[in-house]
């Protein structure tokens, strides 16, 4: 394998990586404070991809990606009060079965309102410029994704680490009965995880589908699936975990098919969260706890 | 003591009339093919849906990986039943390993009472292939706790797939391609039993052997664990013995049911085993009542039935007196059906049956009431 | 209120079995016979299946009736989806079995129906594909007819095809589990390394995969003169741009899959360049019957909010709807092993040419379409026939 | 002295930087009741566990009836930051699985009841009878293991009958009465035919007299199941009156031990309980 060729394959693990990393933080906030893989999250992440495709129809881009990330928040604020909020004091077993069935639902959902054929993502004309370097050629959204995530952590942890509401965040992940008697509205913190991670998830959608360029009501399901075990990798709860975990899977995953093994890709991830959880379950940054007899 | 002989005789009836009924129905195949098949697809589901129940609602082991084990069994069975003349057929485009083929050749050559009981071995094969994965895959995962173990066993039940697909393993899972001309349920009894009503005697006596497990000591054990697992260790269960044990006859069973569904498809592929396959056996699951056996098997038929047969015509576009009625259209189904299961999740939690088990006093008491009622309006 | 929620639930059931078989059984005075459309109408064929359908729908519209006897029949088109899932499949033919079908047509997708073959044998009725190339379809099977022609033919065409562009290295990309997308990429390997070409690269990717890069990488470095990469029309446009994306010049080519407008629609200008083979060209009827078929179904497509270019697909189902015609008409019964019989003998003159099935129960095509995409269309660039 | 049942050796936990034990030494006659008091978060519970095996000390040995059940000496990270007073660490590593240990015939209950809920009273004895089932899964599946399964019936009605649960035994363990949950626990941990009988908290949220009853039972269990009992109690009413011998607990550390009278007069117990408990 030549030097480009190496080079190019980084560039796609890299860029693939930025948008698993996004998708991967909304996991891990969900997780960090209600105990829950939110199975639909792969799938807010979908319909944010069919959002997009019908705003971008009919309003020029910029005002289309607000359209499409306010509607993706509101969607990922609205499954929370709609399907895991009734289920708040239910067995774990049972909220875990309804974000399943939510993902079940907007799957079957969106099939039936825009069909199984998959919809062509409209272009981003300054998205999708591309760039030369030397041999290696890429669009400007390839490039645009790692770095545009990164942004986004910072922000977002200096807003989890300086705001009250991020502190509140952190406070309900740690105990989430103390964080209630302390007088911490629950409701609003668990919303607004919900926000935040949909909203990444938006903007994880936008970079990914343009660069990818096609939405299926399955496109959700194994990239949210990779997330989690992203999110997992790097130790649940744990923002830049989430971040490493997603760019390590979008990396490997990329050289796995390059090297010819690309069916064992899928199977590597999943490979990757079963070794990881027998040997470090608390993921790679995530605190250990101990639990009580 | 009256009432158990009153019970032990409606059970004994239900059965007779469901075995005239099943006699019946294969007298007259032909004219009810979607009967057939939605009964033969839903007693296949219902075996892996009561495997799932052992593991989810009765161990509490919320496990996500049925579909892998059901493709093993699947896969077993398929590639020992594929007749020889038409391996060549079915893996035309890599071959056939020259060790399967001189096996099966081997079998095609032995006396006919092997080869009428080679079915129900390759079936017996896949399930303890099956059993023998989840013992090993058992020690690892088994450790992990609710939501990390269900996602652990969709990842490897998604491992198991990626495999069975994979062109390394061509020449025996014919990888990319599938399998197909795989034979149909074989015939038990030299016949007294045709073809037909074989799957329902297979998971009868698959059923009947979880429900006694579940009824024996293990598994009130297991029951314990679901309940509590710490007060359950205090009280000298052996928790990974006893989850190992349910996770591998729960595996096994799974296989069993994907080595018949195998023989109903006649052809599979390793897509047919993906994470949908999963949801949908869980969906029954929860429909039917997380820890009820009847539930599982009542539910199945329903799901099944709802699924393939009833609620179809909500795909097809619908046309009242000349007006078109509005979202009647492919895939609507599905969305109904979703729409179902999140209300069985969110309002009804228990399901069908709850963690009840049908019981003939239930029944004749609630008729009874309802009866009684009237009368006291009256 | 629990209780009244059942109630209302099982009520509902039992109004939609009703709904069910009433929408099967509903008795007339007027005879029918009735064709089962079996068709993938969602899942990653459904486009495809579609556009197969609606080809039927448009030959029953044309072709309400048959003669049977001398009565007048009508032919009822029950559709059913199956999903482009080998499971659904199974239980989609059920279906279609147990409302009566007398001949059942498809699928798009030669999965779901090497899947289905079985189901239409033990009940014996026959079956015509109209799209399904693979070989293994009808091999076998004295049920399975089609009315087109197989991947190793068309394989071999591409092979010929590029060898005739003065490609010497090839590349080839093809879909993990589908039999389709691998069967036609090996058949094309074989003919262009028999030729004497040299494939040079041979990538695979998983079901609902969008991501090309890595394996387009490893193409780029191979340096092909062309790329061949028959897939469904998901994955299409996603190869195509990607391979632009990433500076890959070589040529494109595909089997019949990718002769749909969508794919053009979602690449833009990528296209441009794209060869394939195809089994129909609307700017060139053969036959009275293909110039009528086209300027109607045109109008068809437009009623249906289609865009107007005539897919390969629509045509053959609607020979297949007409092959079926002719059988019935030919048993003089609606009766499965009766038309199965007349299948064998029948000579159908359909829009993509002359239909008659030889011993396998293939149509006996020997004429593939090359088409290219110029300018946002797809434009007839010769035909190619290869002797067997 | 007589048969010593269970003791500890220099039973230290430390749990990160915090030793929650330290330095434990307990010897627990047979046949007789020994209390362990302290006020709270003295490290009772985890004494417990670490006894029934739910947690691994850090360093030290226990011994039950003869044998090494658990031992153990810092380790890896603990080795750096290990700060028991009893400084010398032990050689070998034994670890015994809580069940197993139940098995060896040591059996608890928990400070906050742990029944299981859903299943019924009955069930619930049943269950605990499985520990020492001699049919495997598939003899005890197919019923073939008749007589046994006959007699861990029996025994369990029987047992139901002496702790005065039968009139009880079909409901949900759940459903009853406060009181009668603590009896029923008592009753499952009976029911794997313990030696000895360790109890948490028995009488945590009891009114006076429940307390009185409970001492009686405890009193009446002990005779006719032959027990040794080791137990954790806030109630000093209730120590005082049932326990042959006391150690106290505070800051991890045994500070007192002795008979109840030397107890009641311990000025450095009387120093750890000063606003912490009636005495």
């Amino acid at each position: 394998m030549s030097m480009t060729t190496i080079l190019q394959h980084c560039l796609t693990g890299i860029s693939l990586g930025g948008a698993y990393a996004l998708i991967a933080i909304g996991y891990t906030l969900v997780y960090g404070i209600l105990r829950l893989i939110n199975f639909a999250h792969g799938d807010i992440f979908m319909m944010a991809g069919y959002f997009m495709i019908f705003a971008l129809a009919s309003f020029p881009w910029p005002i289309a990606i607000i359209i499409t990330l306010t509607v993706t928040t509101l969607m990922g604020i609205g499954i929370e009060r709609a399907a895991y909020k009734p289920l708040r004091s239910a067995p774990r077993m049972s909220i875990m079965i309804s974000a399943i069935g939510v993902s079940y639902l907007l799957q079957n959902l969106s099939t039936y309102l825009f069909t199984a054929i998959p919809r062509g993502y409209p272009e981003i004309p300054f998205l999708k410029q591309i760039f030369q370097i030397g041999t290696i050629s890429a669009s400007f959204v390839t490039l645009l994704t790692p770095v545009l995530t990164i942004i986004l952590v910072i922000i977002l942890m200096l807003l989890v680490n300086n705001t009250k509401t991020g502190m509140a965040m952190r406070a309900v992940s740690k105990d989430f009965e103390t964080a209630q008697l302390m007088g911490i509205n629950i409701n609003r913190v668990i919303s607004a995880t919900f926000a935040i991670g949909s909203l990444l998830a938006g903007v994880g959608s936008i970079l990914y589908f343009t660069d990818r360029m096609s939405v299926t009501p399955f496109s959700g399901t194994l990239p949210g699936l990779k997330c989690f075990v992203a999110a997992v990798f790097g130790g649940i709860g744990n923002i830049p975990g989430a971040v490493i975990g997603g760019f390590f899977i979008g990396i490997v995953e990329t050289l796995l098919v390059a090297l010819g093994y690309s069916t064992y890709s899928d199977a590597f991830t999943f490979l990757l969260l079963i070794v990881m959880l027998l040997v470090r379950p608390t993921g790679l940054f995530g605190e250990k706890t101990v639990e009580k007899v | 003591m009256m009432k158990i002989r009153r019970n032990q005789m409606l059970t004994i009836i239900t059965l007779i009339v469901l075995v005239i009924f099943l006699y019946w129905l294969n007298a007259h195949r032909h004219q009810n093919g979607m009967l057939v098949s939605v009964l033969t697809k839903g007693v296949i589901l219902s075996l892996v849906a009561v495997s799932m129940n052992l593991l989810n609602g009765f161990t509490g082991l919320f496990s996500l990986g049925q579909a892998g084990f059901m493709s093993i069994g699947a896969y077993t069975t398929a590639i020992l039943l594929i007749p020889v003349k038409n391996l060549d057929g079915v893996y035309y485009m890599n071959g056939i390993s020259p060790s399967i083929r001189a096996f099966k050749e081997l079998v095609a050559a032995s006396p006919q009472a092997v080869q009428i009981l080679f079915p129900f071995f390759a079936l017996l094969l896949g399930g303890l292939l099956a059993a023998f994965a989840a013992a090993l895959v058992g020690i690892a995962v088994l450790r992990l706790k609710s939501d990390y173990l269900a996602i652990a066993t969709l990842g490897l039940s998604e491992i198991v797939r990626a495999i069975f697909s994979s062109p390394q393993f061509d020449q025996i899972t014919n990888g990319s391609y599938g399998l197909n001309k795989i034979p149909n349920f074989p015939v038990m009894l030299w016949g007294a039993i045709p073809s037909l009503i074989t799957p329902f005697i297979i998971v009868a006596i698959c059923i009947v052997f979880m429900v006694m497990l579940i009824k024996s000591s293990y598994g009130r054990a297991f029951k314990a664990i679901r309940e509590d697992e710490i007060a359950a260790q205090a009280m000298g269960i052996n928790l990974f013995k006893h989850k190992e044990m349910s996770f591998v006859i729960s595996s096994f069973f799974s296989a069993i049911s994907g080595g018949l569904l195998a023989m109903y498809m006649r052809s599979i592929e390793a897509k047919t085993f993906s994470i949908t396959m999963t949801y949908d056996i869980l969906l029954i699951v929860v429909i039917g009542g997380i820890g009820s056996v009847t539930g599982s098997i009542l539910s199945a038929f329903l799901v099944t039935a709802a699924k393939e047969w009833w609620l179809r015509f909500f795909d097809q576009p619908l046309v009242i007196g000349g007006w078109h009625v509005p979202l009647f259209k492919t895939g609507f189904r599905m969305v109904i059906f979703s729409l179902l299961l999140m209300t069985v999740v969110l309002i009804y939690r228990k399901g069908l049956m709850g963690t009840n088990e049908f019981s003939w006093d239930r029944l004749i008491a609630r008729f009874t009431k309802r009866r009684s009622a009237k009368g006291g309006a009256k | 209120m629990k209780k009244l929620t059942v109630c209302l639930l099982v009520l509902v059931l039992l109004t939609s079995s009703i709904f069910a078989t009433g929408t099967t059984e509903q008795k007339s005075d007027v005879k029918e016979v009735v064709i089962g459309v079996f068709e993938p109408q969602t899942g990653e064929n459904g486009g495809g299946g579609y556009q197969e359908v609606l080809g039927m729908r448009y030959a029953n519209l044309m072709y309400p009736t048959v003669q049977i006897n001398g009565e007048t029949y009508k032919v009822r088109l029950v559709e059913a989806d199956n999903k482009s899932d080998k499971t659904e499949a199974v239980t989609a033919a059920q279906s279609l079995i147990s409302s009566g079908a007398s001949v059942v047509l498809g699928s798009y997708g030669s999965g779901v129906s090497i899947a289905a073959g079985d189901i239409f044998l033990d009940n014996q009725v026959p079956a015509i594909g109209a799209s399904c190339t693979n070989p293994q379809v009808t091999l076998g099977n004295d049920y399975y007819f089609r009315v087109c022609f197989l991947d190793p033919f068309q394989g071999t065409v591409m092979a010929n095809y590029a060898w005739q562009e003065g490609a010497k290295n090839a590349a080839v990309i093809t879909q993990l589990g589908d039999d389709y997308s691998s069967g036609l990429g090996n058949f094309f390997s074989r003919a262009f390394t028999k030729l004497g070409g040299q494939v040079v690269s041979e990538q695979q990717f998983q079901t609902n995969t969008t991501d090309f890069k890595s394996i387009l990488t490893n193409i780029k470095a191979a340096n092909p003169d062309v790329i061949f990469a028959p897939s469904s029309i998901a994955t299409a446009p996603l190869i195509i741009k990607q391979a632009r994306e990433l500076g890959l010049t070589a040529k494109i080519m595909a089997g019949d899959t990718w002769e749909n407008s969508s794919i053009i629609e979602n690449a833009g200008s990528s296209a441009e360049g794209v060869a394939l083979s195809t089994f129909f060209d609307d700017s060139d009827p053969a036959t009275a019957e293909a110039a009528k078929f086209i300027t109607g179904f045109k109008k068809y497509l437009v009623e249906n909010k289609q865009p107007d270019i005539i897919p390969a697909v629509s045509a053959l189902g609607y020979d297949a709807y007409l092959t079926a015609l002719q059988a019935i008409e030919k048993a003089n019964s609606t009766k499965g092993s009766a038309i199965r019989d007349a299948l064998v003998s029948v000579d159908v003159e359909g829009v993509t040419g002359r239909i008659v099935f030889n011993e396998n129960g293939d149509a006996n095509k020997d004429m593939a379409f090359i088409k290219t995409v110029e300018n946002g269309q797809f434009k007839f660039l010769k035909t190619v026939s290869v002797a067997n | 002295m007589s048969e010593i049942l269970l003791s500890t050796e220099h039973i230290t936990m430390q749990f990160g930087g915090v030793v929650a034990v330290d330095d434990l030494n307990i010897q627990i006659e047979k046949d007789k009741i020994t209390a362990l008091i302290g006020p709270n978060g003295a490290g009772k519970t985890t004494a417990f566990n670490v006894i029934t095996g739910g947690y691994q000390a850090t360093n030290g040995m226990v011994t039950f009836d003869g044998t090494v059940i658990g031992e153990n000496y810092p380790r890896a990270k603990m080795k750096k930051i290990y700060n028991g007073s009893y400084k010398t660490p032990y050689e070998k590593q034994v670890v015994n699985t809580p069940d197993k240990i139940t098995r060896m015939g040591m059996a608890r209950t928990f400070q906050n009841i742990r029944l299981f809920k859903e299943l019924t009273v009955f069930e619930n004895v049943l269950i605990a009878k499985h520990c020492h089932i001699k049919a495997g899964l598939f003899s005890s599946t197919f019923t073939l293991n008749r007589a046994e399964e006959q007699k861990m019936q029996d025994d369990t009605a029987a047992l139901l009958e002496k702790v005065g649960l039968l009139e009880n035994k079909d409901d949900i363990s759940s459903s009853l009465p406060y009181g009668k949950q603590r009896r029923l626990e008592i009753a499952r941990a009976l029911a794997t035919g313990p030696k000895l009988l360790l109890l948490d908290e028995p009488a945590a949220g009891m009114n006076p007299k429940e307390t009185e009853e409970l001492s009686a039972f405890i009193k009446e269990i002990k005779e006719s199941f032959n027990l040794t009992v080791f137990l954790i109690e806030h109630h000093m009413n209730l120590v005082m009156e049932i326990s042959d011998h006391i150690y106290v607990l505070d800051y991890g550390k045994t500070i007192a031990e002795g008979n109840p009278t030397e107890i009641q007069n311990n000025p450095a117990v009387i120093r750890a309980y000063l606003g912490d408990e009636e005495l």
